[in-house]
C-alpha cells in the first residue's frame, strides 16, 4: 500500500521565485499514491522537519518524497527525520527543484509544471523503494603511507603517535624526500635538513612505524578498512641488520663518478651508497644498473671489504603482503629540468640550471659545501638571473597551472645569492608575483627592498652564450615591452613542479583518479581535500597538486585526523547502497568481473545441503562495491541491481516521465 | 568415417565417455544431432561440411547430467563455442572430450588450449554473400533501412527458437522473462519484437561465434543473424576480440584493462 | 451436397473478385524456402502447388497475439472495452484437408465448452476453402491419424485439381453462400471420384498399436532418450495447426493498454513453472512427452479427438530434425 | 456472447495485514448488476486483475454465506502481487470468476470434518471452513489443524481467536519449532507431528488439507495411519494458471485441467494424474 507523502520546501526564495510551491503541492496531492502533500519555507529547518515526522506518524506514510535542494546538500537530514520518525530513512527520496528547475528557469507556468513533474516522477521511485540498512565492514587498524617526503612523514607521526600502526614505504634508499635537498626555506630561511632530520629520525624510532625504504607498491586490492597491499622490497644487495654503516664499502667502491641524484646530478656518488649523510637508514645500498659486479659479474671489492659481511650480492626483491585500513599517498612531485627548455638552450650551458640544483649549490652538505659555484667552471657567479614561471602557466608546454612554490623560492634564492654575494647581481624575470601566505609578501619585498634583487616583469625569449658569459633577452613589460638584455654567469630557471612520472601508474594500482597533469584528485576540492573517491585512500602533500612545506604538512595533518577518525571505530558503517546478486538467475558467466573498476565481485558457490555443488555465481563485496551500477548495465539475465536504485525504481521513474498526464485539473 | 567410429567405441569400451554426441544421416543427407550411448548405436555416426548444427547447445540440458563424462563430435562452430563457454565459465577445461575430423583425420582436442591454437589457425573468412547481404542494407537510407527491418520482424513470433538454439543463449532467466520491470515487451507486436531482436542482437555482440544457428532455427525465415553478425562485426573491427577463440574472457564490452588511459574522465 | 466446377482460368477472377469485394484472403505464399499463409492482394502471389505450408493457418482464427481487451485509466476508474470485431470476412484458401480437420478441432476446442468469445469472432467470419492434396511428402502422415488427403472435415468448399479445372465439393451453408455470391465463375457439375486426384499417403505408423500402447506411456522409460536432439524452441507447437497454448500478457502505461493474449507452448520451461521457482516438468523431456501425450492421448480423452492431423510441420521445421513418426513408432515397439 | 475475459471492476473495500507480505484484501463490486449476478461456491477461485501489470490466481477466501463481498488473502510474490500489494483501500482492481470445482459440503452433511492446513494453505480452507459453520446444524465434530513457521506467520490470527472461543469448533494451532513466543498458548511442532498427536478418528470423518507440498507429503502417510480412506481426503491444487477456463493449457495435467476440473481434488483421483502439479 503505497502511501506517499510529498513536501515541497521553497528554500527561501531560492525556488518559490520561480516555482509556485503551494501548486506543486496541490498537484502532487492527486497523483496516485499519494496521500499527504504540503509546502513550507525551509523545509530544512527545525519546524519543517517536524512537519515531515508528524506526518509520516499521523498519515502513516510508506513513502517520503521532499521536493527541495540537491540530495547532496540534505539528503541526510530530512532520512535522519524521516528515521527519527520511524520510518526506513531509504524511504526517503529528494526531488531535486533548486538545482533542476527554479536556479535554471524563469518563472513561468511550465517552470511550475516541470517542478511538479519531478516530484511525480519521484513518486513513482519511492513507490518501489524498499528498507535498507547500513553495512557494517571490519577496520584494520594499519595506515600504509606510501612516500617518505615531509607529507609522508608528517601523516606518519600524526597517525603513529595517536597509537595506530603505520607502514611507511619509500621508494629511494633514504626517506626526506624533496624537502631533504633544500637549503633553507622560506619565508624564515631557517635550514631546512635542521628541521626535517629529527623528523626522519623519529619515524625510524618509532614504535608503531615500519618503514621499508627503496620498496614500492606491488598491488593493492580490498576496500576501506580491509586493503590487502603487496609491498616490493627491492634488492638493497646489503644485510641493513648486519650493516653498521661504517662506510667502508663506498670508500672502497671503484665505480664513483655515477651522477647523485640527491644532488641533483651536481655531484657524483659511488655504485654502493648511501644518497646523503643524514639519511634514514643511513645504511647503503648497492645500485645494481651501475655496480660491476652485476654488470660483468666480477670486482666484488666492497664483500671484501666489509668488516660486518653485510654484503649480500644474492639478495633478491621480496614482495612482502600487508593488511591495512587506510592508504595515504604521499609520493611527491617532480620538476621539469632545464633540458626541456628550447629557448633556454634544451640543458646545453651547464650554468643554466633548475632551482633544485641551485639549493643543491646554496646548501652546505650540497656538493660544493654551501659556496655557490657555478657548474661549468667552479666560478663563483657575480651576476645571477632567475627566470620565474619555467613552463607553469605556459599551456603552450602543456602545463597551463601555477607551480605555487616558484615564486617564494625565486626570491630565497636571489636572496640567498645576494647574501653569499653582497656586490652580485641577481635579477628575477617574472609574469606575476604571486606571494599569497602568511609573510610571504613581506618576503618577497625584502628581497627587493632589502636585498635589492632586481625584478623585471617579462618573459625571457631567449639565452645565448657570448665569451662565457648568458645573454639573458627579454623584454620589461612594465616599461613599454622594451627589450632587455643581461649578462649573467649563471641562469636559474623555476621550472614547473610536476607529477611524479610513475604517478598514473600507481593511481591505477591504487584505483584513484587522477587529473589530465597526472596529479592526484581529491574527492572534493573544498570539503573533502584530503580524500579521494576511492574510500579509504587519502592523499598528502604534493602528489595532489603543487604545494609548498607548510601547506603539505597542515594536508598531511589533516589526512593524518581522516585516518584516525575512521580508525577510531571498530566497525565502518556505509551506505547500503550497492549491488547485490539475484542468485537464483546468476549464470555465472562472470563477464561482471571484469567491468567491475572496484573489484568488488566475487565468486561464490551454491551447494546442496549434502555439499554439492550446484553453481557458481557472482558476489559482490560490500566492502568494495561504490556502488556505479556498470555491472548492472552489463548483466544479460538483469542478476544483478542496486539497493536504492533498482532497475525497477530507475524503470519506474522513467515510465512516468513517458507518460505524462495533466494533474493540475484534477 | 570408419576411423572416427572405432576411435569413438574405443572411447565407450575403455569407459573414457558414456554419452556422445554427434551426428547421424538427416533427410536430406544432412548431419542431424545424434546421441549415442552405447558403441553398437555409432555405425550412424557421420561427420562431414553438412554437419551444421552447433552441438554445444545441448550441454545445458539437464538430461546429460547423469552421464559421467560426454564426448563431443564438435564442428568448427562448436568449437568456437566451446572455447566462448569456457570464457564464460559455463564449462572447464577437461570436463568432455572433445574430437573433430579435419582432412579425413579425426582429431582429440587434449585441452581448451589446444583447440584454441586449431581455431587461430583455422579462422575462415566471412561468407562473402553474407558481407554482400550486409552491404546490400547497409547501402539503404536509414529509412529504408528501417521499413526492412520492421517488415522482416513483423512475422517474428517470438517462439525464442533462435535463442533456444544459441549456443551462447544459456541465462536460466533471460530478459524478455524478467517482469519487474517488463524491459520488453511479450506480445509479438512491432515495438516488443524490435525490442526483443535489438537485445538478443547486443547480447551476442562481441560473444557471437557466428555458426548462424539462430537463423537456420527460425521458422519465420527472419534474416536475424545479420544483425548479430552486424554487431559483431564491429566489434571485431574496433577491438579486435574475435569471440570464441580464447578460453580466457576477452569481451569487449566489459573490459577494463588498467593500463587503459583514464583521461577521457573529467 | 452440391459439385461445382471453376475452369482453371476462372479461379484466378474468382480469387481476384474476392479480393475486390473486400474479403481478406488467407492463401499460401511463397517467402524464400518456405510458405507461408499470408493475407494477399492478387491472385499472382499463391503458389498453387505446394505441399505444406510452414505454418497452418491456425492464425486466421487464433492469431499470434490478440487483444482480449483494452484499458483505459481515468483516476481511480478503469474503462473497460471489448476488442473490435473484423469488419470483413476472412477466407483461407487453399488449405490441406489436414489444416480443415485442425479447424475442426479448433472449434471443438473453443467452443464445445466455455466457448471462446475471440475465437467464436472469428470463426464465424471465416471460410475455409480446402484443396485436395495431389502429392505428399515422407513427413506426411494425415492417413495414420485418420484422415485423408481429400477429407472434408472442417472446409466450408473443398477444391480438387482435375483436368478441367477445379472439382468444388460445397459441404457446408457458409460455402454455399460464397458460391452463390460469386456464382458466375462456377459451373453446375455431377459428383466425381475424386481418387485418381488425391495423392496415396502411405501409413507411417500402427494407430491401434498406438492405441494400446499410448495410455501407459507416460511412465515410459525412453523419453529421456528419445527427446535428446531437442532443445526446446517450440517451433513444433508454434507451427502446430492444433496448438492452442496461451500465455496472457498486458502492455500498457500508466494511463491504459491492452491485454493481449499470445500464443505459447509447453516446450518452454517457464511455461509451467510456479512463482516459486518450482517447475513441474523441469526437463525438455517432460515437456516433449507432454506434447506427445497431448496430441495422441489427453485431447482423444477429453474430446473423443486425436489433436496431431499428420500434417508433419513439426518434423519439417524441427531444427534437430527430431521426428513425430519415429517417436510414436519407437512408443508402438516399445 | 460475452467476452469471458472482460473482469467484473471491484474495489477494494478494507485490507488486513496478516502476516509479512500477507494479506487480505475486502472486494466489492463496482456495478450492482455484476454482484446482483454473481455466485460461488466453497473451493472456487478467481483471477484478480491490476490492469497493465496482468492477472493472478487465488481462491476466493471468504465463505459464500457471506453475501456481498468476496475476499482473498495473498502473499507477495511476483509481479502481480507486488502490484496488488501497492494498492490501497477504494482502489480498483479487476476480477474474473468463478472458476473452478468445490468442495462437495452438501456430501459432507451429516460427517466429521477435519481441516488440516499449513501456512498460506488456510485461505482456501477458509472459505469451506466458514461456510460449514455458518451450517453448522449440517456437520457432527469440526476439528481445524493448523500450522505456520512461526507465531508472526499464522494468518486470520482474530479468526484463530474465534474459534478457539467457540465450543463447535476443535482449534489446534501449532508453530515450527523456534517460531514461538514467550506468551504462545498453542503447540510448537510440526503439522504431521501435531496430527498424530491430536490423533483425530476417522470415522465418518472427510479430512481437508492445503498447505506447501512438504507439509502435504508428510501429512498424508499420517492420515492413512488414522485410516482415512483416499477419497475422503480433500486438496486443492495451485498450478501455473493463465486464463482460468481450460484454454490457456497451463495449469493442464494430462488431460486434467486444474482450473475446471479442479482445483479441488481428493487423493484418490490425484493418484490417477500424472505426476506434474
Amino acid at each position: 500500500m503505497a502511501r506517499i507523502g510529498v513536501f515541497v520546501c521553497h528554500c527561501g526564495e531560492n525556488i518559490s521565485s520561480t516555482v509556485d510551491c503551494a501548486k506543486v503541492a496541490e498537484i502532487a496531492s492527486n497523483y496516485p499514491g499519494v496521500v499527504y502533500s504540503i509546502d513550507y519555507k525551509y523545509m530544512c529547518s527545525d519546524p519543517g522537519q517536524n512537519l515531515i515526522k508528524e506526518a509520516i506518524q499521523k498519515h502513516k506514510l510508506t513513502g517520503v518524497v521532499v521536493a527541495a535542494c540537491s540530495p547532496r546538500m540534505h539528503e541526510p537530514t530530512f532520512r535522519k527525520a524521516t528515521a527519527e520518525a520511524g520510518l526506513n530513512p531509504f524511504l526517503c527520496e529528494m526531488a531535486n527543484l533548486r538545482e533542476h528547475c527554479s536556479w535554471v528557469h524563469f518563472r513561468e507556468d511550465s517552470t511550475t509544471e516541470k517542478a511538479a513533474e519531478l516530484v511525480r516522477v519521484l513518486v513513482e521511485k519511492v513507490k518501489h523503494n524498499e528498507e535498507l540498512f547500513p553495512i557494517k565492514v571490519p577496520i584494520t587498524k594499519t595506515a600504509l603511507v606510501i612516500g617518505g617526503g615531509i607529507g609522508g612523514i608528517q601523516a606518519a607521526l600524526d597517525i603513529a603517535n595517536s597509537g595506530h600502526k603505520v607502514i611507511m614505504v619509500e621508494k629511494n634508499p633514504s626517506i626526506g624526500g624533496k624537502m631533504a635537498q633544500l637549503s633553507e626555506t622560506f619565508p624564515t630561511l631557517d635550514c631546512s635538513q635542521c628541521i626535517l632530520t629529527p623528523r626522519m629520525v623519529e619515524v625510524a624510532q618509532h614504535p608503531n612505524i615500519t618503514l621499508y625504504t627503496y620498496a614500492e607498491i606491488e598491488s593493492v586490492d580490498g576496500f576501506i578498512g580491509n586493503f590487502k597491499v603487496t609491498i616490493r622490497q627491492k634488492a638493497k644487495s646489503v644485510d641493513h641488520k648486519a650493516c653498521t654503516g661504517c662506510g667502508l664499502c663506498i670508500e672502497k667502491c671503484p665505480i664513483k663518478k655515477i651522477p647523485d641524484e640527491f644532488n641533483a646530478g651536481l655531484g657524483n656518488r659511488a655504485a654502493i651508497y648511501v644518497p646523503f649523510p643524514q639519511a634514514v637508514p643511513n645504511k647503503p645500498v648497492i645500485d645494481r644498473n651501475n655496480c660491476t659486479y652485476f654488470l660483468k659479474g666480477k670486482c666484488g671489492l666492497c664483500k671484501k671489504v666489509c668488516p660486518a659481511d653485510a654484503i649480500h650480492y644474492e639478495q633478491e626483491d621480496e614482495l612482502i603482503k600487508v593488511d591495512v585500513g587506510a592508504i595515504v599517498a604521499a609520493t611527491g612531485f617532480d620538476i621539469k629540468h632545464s633540458d626541456f627548455f628550447p629557448e633556454y638552450g634544451y640543458g646545453k650551458y651547464a650554468d643554466v640550471i633548475d632551482g633544485l640544483q641551485f639549493e643543491r649549490l646554496a646548501s652546505a652538505s650540497g656538493p660544493t659545501l654551501g659556496v655557490l659555484k657555478r657548474p661549468s667552471d667552479g666560478k663563483e657567479p657575480e651576476s645571477i638571473v632567475f627566470i620565474a614561471c619555467a613552463g607553469s602557466r605556459d599551456p603552450a608546454k602543456g602545463i597551463p597551472y601555477c607551480s605555487k612554490i616558484c615564486c617564494m623560492y625565486t626570491a630565497k634564492h636571489a636572496m640567498l645569492f645576494k647574501h653569499k654575494n653582497h656586490h652580485g647581481k641577481a635579477t628575477v624575470f617574472y609574469m606575476d608575483i604571486r606571494a599569497g601566505g602568511k609573510m610571504y609578501d613581506e618576503f618577497v619585498r625584502r628581497a627587493i627592498e632589502e636585498d635589492d634583487v632586481n625584478y623585471i616583469r617579462g618573459r625571457v625569449s631567449r639565452i645565448y652564450e657570448k665569451n662565457g658569459k648568458l645573454i639573458v633577452c627579454g623584454v620589461d613589460t612594465l616599461l613599454n615591452s622594451r627589450p632587455v638584455e643581461i649578462e649573467a654567469d649563471m641562469v636559474v630557471l623555476a621550472t614547473a613542479a610536476i607529477a611524479n612520472s610513475d604517478s598514473e601508474e600507481l593511481a591505477q594500482k591504487l584505483h584513484i583518479s587522477y587529473d589530465p597533469y597526472h596529479f592526484f584528485s581529491e574527492a572534493h576540492p573544498k570539503l573533502r581535500p584530503v580524500e579521494t573517491n576511492t574510500a579509504g585512500i587519502m592523499l598528502a602533500g604534493a602528489c595532489q597538486a603543487p604545494k609548498d612545506i607548510p601547506d603539505t604538512v597542515s594536508q598531511a595533518s589533516g589526512t593524518a585526523a581522516k585516518v584516525v577518525a575512521l580508525f577510531s571505530q571498530d566497525e565502518l558503517t556505509r551506505e547500503p547502497l550497492i549491488a547485490y546478486v539475484n542468485n537464483n538467475t546468476c549464470v555465472g558467466c562472470f563477464l561482471c568481473q571484469s567491468v567491475c573498476p572496484y573489484l568488488a565481485i566475487e565468486k561464490e558457490e551454491i551447494r546442496r545441503r549434502d555439499g554439492t555443488l550446484v553453481k557458481t555465481v557472482a558476489k559482490i563485496n560490500p566492502g568494495l562495491c561504490q556502488g556505479c551500477g556498470t555491472c548492472v548495465a552489463l548483466c544479460r539475465s538483469k542478476s544483478i541491481d542496486i539497493h536504492g536504485y533498482t532497475n525497477r525504481q530507475i524503470y519506474a521513474e522513467v515510465s512516468a516521465l513517458f507518460n505524462r498526464r495533466e494533474y493540475a485539473g484534477v | 568415417m570408419s576411423d572416427l567410429i572405432n576411435k569413438t567405441s574405443q572411447f565407450f569400451s575403455s569407459g573414457i565417455i558414456d554419452l556422445f554426441i554427434g551426428y547421424k544421416k538427416g533427410r536430406l543427407g544432412e548431419g542431424k544431432p545424434a546421441f549415442f550411448t552405447k558403441p553398437d548405436q555409432l555405425s550412424e555416426l557421420i561427420f562431414d561440411e553438412n554437419c551444421i548444427v552447433n552441438l554445444a547447445v545441448y550441454l545445458r540440458k539437464p538430461e546429460l547430467k547423469k552421464y559421467s563424462k560426454i564426448g563431443i563430435l564438435a564442428n568448427f562452430g562448436t568449437l568456437r563455442a566451446l572455447l566462448q563457454l569456457a570464457a564464460e565459465n559455463q564449462i572447464t577445461d577437461g570436463q568432455y572430450l572433445i574430437l573433430t575430423v579435419a582432412d579425413g583425420k579425426v582429431l582429440e582436442f587434449a585441452n581448451l588450449k589446444a583447440i584454441e591454437e586449431y581455431v587461430a589457425n583455422n579462422l575462415p573468412k566471412p561468407n562473402p554473400e553474407r558481407l554482400a547481404l550486409l552491404k546490400e542494407i547497409e547501402s539503404k537510407s536509414r529509412e529504408e533501412r528501417w521499413d526492412f527491418w520492421t517488415r522482416e520482424l513483423s512475422s517474428c513470433i517470438r517462439c525464442y527458437a533462435c535463442r533456444a538454439a544459441c549456443p551462447l543463449c544459456y541465462c536460466e532467466q533471460c530478459l524478455v522473462e524478467c517482469n519487474q520491470p517488463q524491459w520488453v515487451g511479450v506480445p509479438p507486436t512491432g515495438l516488443g519484437n524490435l525490442e526483443w531482436h535489438i537485445v538478443r542482437a547486443m547480447h551476442l555482440a562481441g560473444r557471437c561465434i557466428s555458426c548462424g544457428e539462430c537463423e537456420a532455427a527460425c521458422p519465420m525465415e527472419i534474416p536475424l543473424g545479420l544483425l548479430t553478425q552486424k554487431l559483431n562485426m564491429t566489434i571485431i573491427s574496433n577491438f579486435g576480440q574475435i569471440p570464441g577463440t580464447k578460453r580466457e574472457p576477452d569481451y569487449a564490452l566489459s573490459t577494463f584493462k588498467v593500463d587503459d588511459k583514464e583521461n577521457f574522465i573529467r | 451436397m452440391e459439385y461445382k466446377l471453376i475452369k482453371l482460368e476462372k479461379i484466378q477472377e474468382f480469387i481476384n473478385s474476392l479480393i475486390a469485394t473486400g474479403k481478406q484472403v488467407l492463401a499460401p505464399k511463397q517467402k524464400k524456402e518456405k510458405v507461408f499463409f499470408s493475407l494477399i492482394h492478387s491472385f499472382e502471389e499463391i503458389a498453387m502447388d505446394y505441399i505444406q505450408t510452414a505454418f497452418s493457418a491456425k492464425s486466421a482464427v487464433f492469431p499470434k497475439c490478440e487483444e482480449l481487451y483494452t484499458f483505459e485509466k481515468n483516476g481511480k476508474e478503469t474503462i473497460l472495452n471489448n476488442p473490435q470485431a473484423p469488419e470483413n470476412d476472412t477466407i483461407v484458401f487453399g488449405m490441406r484437408p489436414c489444416d480443415g480437420a485442425a479447424f475442426d478441432y479448433l472449434a471443438t476446442f473453443f467452443l464445445k465448452e466455455n466457448p471462446d468469445y475471440h475465437f467464436k469472432m472469428r470463426y464465424d467470419n471465416t471460410i475455409f476453402v480446402g484443396l485436395t492434396c495431389s502429392s505428399g511428402d515422407e513427413f506426411c502422415f494425415c492417413s495414420s491419424v485418420g484422415i485423408s488427403p481429400s477429407d472434408t472435415r472442417g472446409s466450408d468448399l473443398m477444391l480438387t485439381k482435375t483436368e478441367n479445372g477445379y472439382y468444388v465439393e460445397i459441404i457446408t451453408e457458409k460455402g454455399k453462400k460464397l458460391v452463390e455470391q460469386f456464382a458466375n465463375f462456377f459451373e453446375q457439375i455431377e459428383q466425381i471420384d475424386k481418387t485418381k486426384y488425391v495423392a496415396n499417403i502411405q501409413k507411417r505408423f500402427d494407430s491401434s498399436a498406438l492405441k494400446e500402447k499410448i495410455s501407459g506411456a507416460f511412465d515410459w522409460e525412453r523419453w529421456e532418450e528419445t527427446s535428446l536432439p531437442c532443445f526446446g524452441c517450440g517451433t513444433c507447437a508454434f507451427s502446430c495447426p492444433t496448438c492452442t497454448c496461451f500465455d496472457i500478457q498486458d502492455e500498457a502505461n500508466l494511463l491504459g493498454g491492452t491485454r493481449y493474449r499470445i500464443w505459447d507452448t509447453c516446450a518452454l520451461g517457464i511455461f509451467t513453472k510456479h512463482a516459486s521457482g518450482h517447475n513441474p516438468r523441469e526437463k525438455q523431456s517432460e515437456r516433449w512427452r507432454n506434447r506427445i501425450l497431448h496430441k495422441f492421448l489427453y485431447t482423444d480423452e477429453q474430446f473423443g479427438i486425436l489433436s496431431c492431423v499428420g500434417c508433419g510441420r513439426c518434423i519439417r521445421n524441427c531444427p534437430a530434425e527430431l521426428s513425430i513418426i519415429e517417436q510414436v513408432n519407437a512408443i508402438t515397439e516399445g | 456472447m460475452e467476452n469471458m475475459y472482460l473482469p467484473y471492476r471491484m474495489f477494494i473495500e478494507k485490507i488486513t495485514e496478516e502476516a509479512p507480505l500477507v494479506r487480505t484484501y475486502r472486494l466489492k463490486f463496482k456495478n450492482p448488476a455484476d454482484e446482483e449476478k454473481f455466485s460461488f461456491k466453497a473451493g472456487q477461485f478467481g483471477e484478480y486483475s491490476i490492469f497493465g501489470e496482468g492477472e493472478s490466481t487465488f481462491c476466493i477466501a471468504s465463505s459464500p454465506t457471506r453475501k456481498g463481498y468476496i475476499e482473498c488473502t495473498f502473499r507477495v510474490a511476483g509481479r502481480v502481487t507486488k502490484a496488488l500489494a501497492n494498492c490501497e483501500e477504494g482502489d480498483e482492481i479487476g476480477f474474473r470468476g468463478p472458476y473452478g470445482n468445490t468442495f462437495p459440503i452438501d456430501d459432507w452433511k451429516g460427517k466429521n470434518l477435519l481441516f488440516i492446513a499449513g501456512g498460506i494453505g488456510l485461505p482456501p480452507l477458509r472459505c469451506v471452513i466458514w461456510n460449514c459453520l455458518d451450517l453448522r446444524e449440517n456437520y457432527r465434530d469440526i476439528t481445524i489443524l493448523y500450522g505456520a513457521r512461526s507465531v508472526n506467520d499464522l494468518v486470520y490470527k482474530h479468526e484463530l481467536e474465534e474459534w478457539n472461543n467457540r465450543p463447535d469448533v476443535n482449534l489446534f494451532t501449532t508453530v515450527d519449532p523456534g517460531g514461538e513466543t514467550p506468551n504462545w498458548k498453542g503447540k510448537v511442532g510440526f503439522v504431521p507431528a501435531i496430527l498424530k498427536e491430536v490423533s483425530p478418528s476417522s470415522d465418518n470423518t472427510i479430512a481437508a488439507v492445503c498447505g506447501p507440498p512438504i507439509m502435504i507429503k508428510l501429512t498424508l502417510p499420517v492420515l492413512f495411519e488414522l485410516g482415512f480412506k483416499e477419497e475422503n481426503i480433500f486438496t486443492t491444487l495451485e498450478n501455473r494458471m493463465k486464463c482460468g477456463i481450460g484454454k490457456c493449457g497451463h495449469c493442464a495435467v494430462g488431460p486434467y485441467y486444474v482450473c475446471k476440473d479442479g482445483p479441488v481434488i481428493t487423493y484418490k483421483e490425484l493418484k490417477e494424474l500424472p505426476q506434474e502439479y
